[in-house]
């Protein structure tokens, strides 16, 4: 069923135009221009400080919580909103935009809550639909199988991989469009990625996926299409395939043969 | 398929992240109302700091104002030409005086001293006895007391007479009774009975003897007993001179007090107060250069040989010292000349007479003076005491703990210093005056530590005992600091150090201690913080007495008891009425206390700031 | 090459110094437990018998629950000596009659310390509720909400020296700023007060808590607020950033961030140093000298004398009466546990019959202190130990 | 000079001859035991709680160096070492270089001083730094301050100098710099370098050793090892074909 080929939705749903970024003084990001396609796969490749993360959190402005960051020029249009003009909501554009951190993270408190934080902050105080969408988002994060008779034991209780995706069943709870995912299989064994990457594929339609990932192979078996940064640059993006056996360009040919590190 | 199928339809996702409309107050949302609520409570503590100041200054703001005028009566009424003359002469008299005295003491025991000794030995040996056969003696006298039949009596009067024979029969006697003195005086011992309430002849011999010697002997000494009693004699007249003005200027200060307290009072004219003291100053002067010429006469009349080798020392000291003296009386001649009774005090004058005046006097009927030098030496004393006992120890313990202590000392000696900082500050004070006083007392006597300067001392409250404890209350914060700073060193600098062939302490002293040394510092001047700042061990423990400690005792100095800054406060102020120039005293002592403390952390921060960002 | 050790030590001497400094640097620390633990044992030992009797069942509380009185030292002609309180003391001396060869009285020896304790207590409750709210908020901000500028500066060097500030300036500051000062809601204002606000219905001057509990609670309060500021943010600090990113990134403002997802995993830590911060309130002399305490007092802050009610007074007056009975309590003064140690070392004579009295309160006094320091130090060992993350 | 080595967990029966005057490197993936071989031989390890030598001996000149009549200083005073990261004390150029002088109870000025003038000419670095002696060490560049590190080392006049990867914190300029001074010092002291820089180790190096997990799987000339390796498990790791 899902949009199998992504020319069916040829509108970017996030578009980065221009886009400059740093950290104080420090500029990390030099006119990234960058369309993100609806309901597709795109990974984020590049060297580690190439600034791939940093784009991923200014997408849903997570950023901003860091104190000297600062966008220097450019848009980041999201359904052709600008993220950053004033009129919009930080809180509200996050409950639309999803995201799953590298270290996975769930908070020291049952299985359940966890599920239904966002929902709860964002008012909802009814038992019976919590518990429905806790049902819905730790079955669509593939895990309700495993945690339906402890829903009440404490997160942290549970495996390295079962604790990430329900980080991801966590940030699905909310219905997000997009579903940012930084690095996620990064602190994971290689069971445990598998699954994961697994849950990607079978979501890969309902929503849109960025993904930053260091591993090469991760962004071939997953990803529609894929970006190389590189010193803060985009370098290259394109299908995946495409990228990974035709580089256009010699540096993105380097990083993918492994001569760049 | 999977479950999420139920994915709400695309709906445009552009309208979902803009800004509702939601609460706000005057343009303020919700959130940045939070956010002003948690900076306003951050503010809170800029605006503790700045209400301590301006309380402080509040109370303590008036009192150089209050100062200046006391001190201007102090001198419109003649006081202070009362206290020019007396002071200075009263302090060269005791010192002259002290010494001629005890030179003469030392004469005189060349001749009387064998008699005094087996005198004094007679007496100590009857205390001796009569402490050995103490319960019988008791037991007696309960019977006695108790008006039992006579024969009831004689049972413990038996028992009595033999435990006090036993103790005569047993007791040491020192040599300098002849053997048939000491037979003679163990009988009369036997017989010291409740009712026997006379002088045991032997002893009544002795005192005659010793009186017969003393009086030959003060003929003997005659000239030098005559200097004495003229250096005694000397100022006589001027004190006489001076008793009527000191009523009459004190009389004035009354009445302007008076005034000063109820409008209705006559105003007081200072001129014509003053008169009959300036008229005096004429004849003040005279009997001044009279008491001058008294003190040559009596140089004069030192006799040139002397008995023994103190007295011959201590006269010597005389010589040197009266000429001193009779300087210094010119000297004084010429403040009086100078001293200008009209001249208005200023503020800058009372300022001083604050910050450098040697004097904390209060409640006095004649003048108070607030000057804060005794108790500023006396809280430099202790705290300079305090750290030189609290450094080496806390530095050792955190160089031992970071470097050498195996984990399990560490588990427990970390644990314990860091459970000092728990014990409350008067559990210590109490310490200090229930037990550490006594044992440094104790100490202080034994005959071998006699060659320590101070030893062996009275005083059970002093600086040295308050510098013990709170080095004490020092040692946890230095502690932690430097052991901190220590364990934040880089562990590559002792593995280079060590591959040079360096021993485990040489690496520590040449190496971590010097890279850590900012840190330390920052420790140690933390940690005089906290020792200047203590209130309750030194009030309780540093025995109050408030002068500046004299020091010509050389290091002994430290067993004398002092006031401090902090003590004065807690110890006067609980007793002053609000508004008076002592309360306002007691704020000013506050207001410095407060800048030296302001003083200290900035200094142990600028440390602290160095080992932030240390290397180039 | 030599066959022989071409790496023999050569400097004996330079060993020994090694080892003789490595011994007295140990000395040096263990000097220090050693005078800390023989204060500890000192006081044990001479003021557990205030708390013991020679019979079953060994543990007399009398001392914990007895108000401070004067003891009375009465010796009969037999030699024996009793000590007693000032009722007693008058039946036995009517008993003993001609026997009656001396009697001493000691303020302040006699009776036991609840008083103090109950004092101390109080004015710890209010200055932590205080320092508490103060505290925590000012660290929130400090943590969560500050961005780098001037402002956070000169807070962080107002809590700087905030902590060096001597508590005897502190003790100043609680008399000239509550006791003299603050504000009270009274119709008819004192002549003292600084100013006075009519509010119509009644005025709010300017005149003064007076030496009261409140007084000293909020005096103490400052005095610890430095200490909690830091203690407080160094907890929100050890919450991990991911907590708060993922919050924010699931939707939450930054107050449901805080209150949700930072809070609730720093209140164990906070709680922990609060202790602390209770011991130090405690153990403080210096500020309630002036804002406080009494020497002396007969009775227990809430055994007030309130006008007797009607015999047929409503429930109301009755509940009115003893909702002003407990609020009572924080406006008069108390005896507190250490001002009272000061009062029995430095006013009374030292000798065998104040001993007990002084070593006994002295000995619950650091028992108090000491086992909530204590308590602190075991629960930081082991919150570290739970919460990891 | 030989020693022999053997150890349970880290390093496993290695027997290795280091000759005198020649540059002999230890090469290998991580975690092969290489820097442990390296910190034996001065006995660094002993700091470590729980590391000893279970079996065999390490003997420097003929003498086993865990013997008890071995002084630990004096073997570490005639054993130098220089460190991966380059860490001078936070003291003066100077004072870094008379250190290990002075704790070994040099006093005399002028001895000092002439000790920090060669060893700083030796390690290159006098020219540069003549004019400041009295500068902070810590302001310094990186490459400046570990051929500071390399004079500190050498001012004691060890016999053997031993390098655990002085260059792998040091960019390219600076890294050649010291290799140029490796082969140099090669003349007056034996110097043992543990490298993961193959080429290094090709370009400095007069023997090379490589280890792998714990063992020794190939000991000989550099060039020959290089060139001609006698174990295919050289072989492959020279290839790069494992890492």
């Amino acid at each position: 069923m899902p949009t199998d080929s992504p020319s069916a939705t040829p509108h970017p749903i996030i578009s980065v135009e221009r886009f400059n970024y740093a950290y104080g003084d420090h500029q990390v990001l030099f006119d990234v221009d960058l369309p993100i396609r609806s309901e597709d796969v795109t990974a984020f490749i590049g060297p580690s400080g190439c600034g791939k993360s940093t784009l991923l959190r200014s997408i849903n402005r997570i950023n901003d919580l860091v104190d000297s960051a600062r966008v220097v020029s450019g848009t980041i249009k999201v359904d052709g909103v600008d993220l950053y003009s004033p009129e919009v909501d930080p809180i509200a554009l996050r409950r639309q935009i999803g995201m799953v951190f590298q270290k996975y993270n769930p908070f020291p408190r049952s299985i359940f809550e966890n599920a239904v934080y966002g929902l709860r902050v964002a008012g909802i105080t009814d038992k019976a639909e919590l518990m429905d969408a806790a049902e819905r988002s730790l079955k669509a994060a593939a895990l309700w199988e495993e945690v339906k008779d402890r829903l009440q034991e404490l997160a942290t209780g549970l495996s390295g991989g079962q604790q990430q995706r329900l980080c991801i069943a966590r940030a699905i709870a909310l219905q997000p469009r997009i579903l940012l995912m930084d690095e996620p299989c990064a602190a994971l064994d290689p069971i445990a990625t598998a699954k994961i990457e697994e849950l990607i594929l079978s979501l890969r339609g309902s929503y849109t996926f960025v993904i930053v990932t260091h591993n090469m192979e991760q962004a071939k078996r997953i990803a529609d299409r894929t970006t190389f940064f590189y010193k803060g640059k985009v370098i290259e993006t394109g299908d995946t395939l495409d990228l990974f056996t035709k580089p256009g360009n010699k540096l993105t040919e380097d990083y993918v043969t492994g001569r760049l590190v | 398929m999977s479950p999420v199928s139920q994915q709400p339809a695309s709906r445009p996702l552009g309208p979902l992240l803009l800004r509702k409309k939601g609460f706000s107050l005057f343009g303020i949302t919700r959130a940045s109302l939070v956010r002003r609520f948690f900076s306003a409570m951050a503010s809170v503590a800029i605006i503790v700091l700045v209400l301590i100041m301006v309380f402080l200054l509040r109370d303590g703001a008036g009192f150089l104002s209050t100062y200046r005028a006391s001190l201007d009566v102090y001198r419109k009424s003649g006081m202070e030409l009362c206290d020019l003359l007396e002071q200075p002469v009263r302090e060269m008299q005791d010192k002259s005086t002290s010494l001629l005295r005890r030179a003469l003491a030392h004469e005189l025991a060349t001749l009387t001293g064998e008699a005094k000794q087996r005198r004094d030995a007679v007496v100590v040996l009857i205390g001796k006895v009569q402490a050995m056969s103490a319960p019988e003696r008791a037991a007696l006298e309960v019977v006695l007391t108790a008006s039992a039949p006579p024969e009831t009596l004689a049972d413990p009067r038996d028992q009595l007479r033999q435990a006090t024979s036993r103790a005569a029969m047993s007791i040491p006697i020192p040599s300098v009774l002849s053997s048939r003195e000491v037979e003679q005086f163990r009988r009369e011992l036997a017989t010291l009975t409740p009712e026997n309430t006379e002088l045991l002849p032997m002893l009544t011999a002795l005192e005659a003897e010793f009186a017969r010697q003393d009086t030959a002997a003060r003929a003997q000494f005659a000239p030098l007993s005559a200097a004495v009693a003229a250096c005694e004699q000397a100022p006589a007249a001027l004190y006489e001179t001076l008793v009527p003005l000191h009523k009459h200027a004190r009389n004035t200060k009354e009445l302007a007090q008076k005034r000063l307290s109820s409008r209705d009072q006559p105003e007081v004219h200072f001129p014509d107060q003053l008169k009959p003291i300036l008229d005096a100053r004429e004849t003040l002067l005279t009997r001044l250069d009279d008491y001058g010429s008294r003190l040559k006469q009596a140089q004069a009349a030192l006799p040139a040989e002397t008995r023994s080798e103190e007295a011959a020392e201590l006269l010597a000291q005389v010589r040197e010292l009266l000429p001193e003296q009779a300087v210094q009386t010119a000297g004084i001649r010429e403040k009086v000349l100078e001293w200008d009774g009209m001249h208005t005090v200023s503020m800058f004058h009372a300022a001083l007479g604050f910050c450098f005046g040697p004097h904390w006097i209060t409640n006095s009927p004649w003048q108070d003076f607030y000057g804060v030098v005794p108790l500023l030496t006396g809280s430099v004393l202790i705290s300079v005491i305090a750290l030189l006992i609290a450094t080496p120890l806390s530095i050792a313990a955190a160089v031992y703990t970071s470097q050498f202590a195996s984990d399990r000392e560490k588990e427990y000696i970390k644990p314990v210093i860091e459970f000092i900082q728990a014990i409350p500050s008067i559990v210590l004070g109490f310490i200090g005056i229930a037990l550490l006083g006594d044992l440094i007392k104790s100490v202080s006597h034994w005959p071998l530590l006699a060659w320590l300067p101070g030893f062996p001392i009275e005083e059970r409250l002093n600086m040295f005992n308050a510098g013990c404890l709170l080095a004490l209350m020092a040692v946890p914060t230095m502690f932690s600091l430097a052991e901190d700073a220590l364990n934040s060193v880089p562990q590559s600098y002792a593995a280079a150090s060590e591959a040079l062939g360096a021993t485990k302490l040489q690496t520590v002293f040449r190496v971590i201690v010097p890279a850590a040394l900012s840190g330390i510092l920052a420790g140690i001047l933390l940690g005089l913080g906290r020792v200047i700042g203590e209130t309750m061990v030194v009030l309780l423990v540093a025995g109050n007495r408030i002068a500046i400690p004299d020091f010509g005792d050389g290091l002994g100095v430290v067993f004398q008891p002092a006031h401090t800054l902090t003590g004065i406060i807690a110890q006067e102020l609980g007793e002053v009425s609000r508004g008076s120039g002592h309360w306002q005293a007691l704020f000013m002592v506050g207001i410095l206390l407060f800048i030296i403390s302001l003083v200290v952390n900035w200094c142990a921060r600028a440390f602290a700031r160095r080992l932030e960002t240390p290397k180039s | 090459m030599s066959a022989s050790n071409p790496f023999s030590g050569d400097n004996d001497s330079a060993r020994r110094r090694e080892t003789a400094m490595r011994w007295l640097l140990r000395l040096g620390s263990y000097f220090v437990v050693f005078v800390t633990v023989a204060i500890f044992a000192h006081i044990s030992h001479k003021g557990l018998p205030a708390l013991l009797k020679p019979e079953f069942p060994y543990i007399d509380t009398s001392f914990l629950t007895e108000l401070p009185g004067t003891l009375h030292v009465i010796e009969d002609k037999q030699g024996r000596v009793t000590q007693t309180s000032p009722q007693e003391a008058e039946t036995i001396k009517k008993q003993l009659g001609n026997e009656l060869r001396s009697e001493k009285t000691i303020s302040y020896a006699g009776g036991g310390i609840l008083g103090p304790i109950v004092g101390t207590a109080l004015l710890v409750l209010v200055s932590v509720t205080v320092a508490l709210f103060l505290g925590v908020c000012c660290a929130i901000y400090l943590s969560e909400y500050a961005k780098k500028g001037k402002f956070i500066e000169m807070v962080r060097l107002a809590i700087l020296n905030l902590a060096g500030v001597p508590s005897v300036v502190f003790g100043l500051f609680g008399l000239g700023a509550f006791v003299l000062t603050a504000p009270v809601l009274t119709d008819l204002p004192a002549d003292r007060a600084v100013f006075v606000i009519p509010l119509g219905f009644t005025n709010l001057s300017f005149q003064g808590w007076d030496t009261c509990v409140l007084s000293g609670g909020f005096t103490l309060a400052f005095v610890i607020l430095p200490v909690i500021i830091t203690a407080s943010e160094q907890c929100l600090q050890a919450v991990p950033q991911g907590f708060r990113e993922t919050s924010m990134a699931l939707g939450a403002t930054r107050w449901q961030t805080i209150w949700r997802s930072v809070l609730p995993f720093a209140t164990p830590g906070i709680l922990t140093s609060t202790i602390l911060g209770i011991a130090r309130a405690a153990g403080e002399t210096a500020p309630i000298m002036f804002t406080a305490a009494l020497a002396f007092k007969d009775k227990l802050p809430w055994q007030k004398d309130l006008p007797p009610l009607p015999a047929d007074a409503g429930m109301f007056a009755h509940w009115e009466q003893s909702v002003q009975r407990c609020l009572g309590v924080f406006t008069e003064s108390v005896q507190a546990l250490p001002y009272h140690i000061y009062t029995l070392a430095a006013k009374i004579p030292q000798n065998e019959y104040s001993e007990q009295a002084q070593y006994g309160s002295v000995f619950v006094f650091l028992i108090l202190v000491a086992s909530l320091a204590a308590t602190s130090i075991w629960l930081r060992i082991h919150l570290r130990k739970k919460y990891k993350w | 000079m030989d020693f022999c080595y053997g150890s349970k967990a880290a390093l496993q029966g290695i027997h290795l001859d280091v000759e005198y005057h020649r540059v002999t490197a230890l090469i290998g993936p991580s975690g092969c035991g290489k820097s442990t071989l390296l910190r034996c031989i001065n006995r660094m390890n002993d700091r470590v709680a729980g590391a000893r030598v279970s079996k065999g001996e390490i003997l420097v000149k003929g003498k086993n160096i865990h013997d008890a009549d071995v002084d630990l200083t004096q073997l570490r005073k005639q054993v130098g070492m220089v460190f991966q990261k380059s860490n001078p004390f936070p003291k003066t150029i100077y004072e870094n270089v008379a250190y290990g002088l002075r704790v070994h109870g040099v006093k005399d000025k002028t001895a000092i001083d002439e000790a920090v003038e060669r060893s700083l000419t030796q390690a290159a670095l006098w020219d540069e730094l003549k004019d400041r002696l009295h500068a902070h060490a810590l302001g310094l560049s990186g490459g400046q301050q570990q051929r500071l590190c390399i004079a500190r080392a050498i001012a004691t006049m060890p016999d053997v100098l031993l390098m655990d990867e002085p260059c792998s914190a040091l960019d390219p300029i600076a890294t050649l710099k010291i290799e140029e001074l490796i082969t140099q010092l090669a003349r007056d002291y034996t110097v043992v370098i543990v490298t993961h820089n193959m080429q290094q180790a090709v370009r400095v190096s007069d023997f090379t050793a490589f280890l792998h997990l714990g063992k020794l799987v190939e000991f000989a000339p550099t060039e020959e090892l290089f060139t001609n390796p006698r174990e295919k498990l050289t072989d492959s790791y020279l290839r790069g074909t494992f890492s």
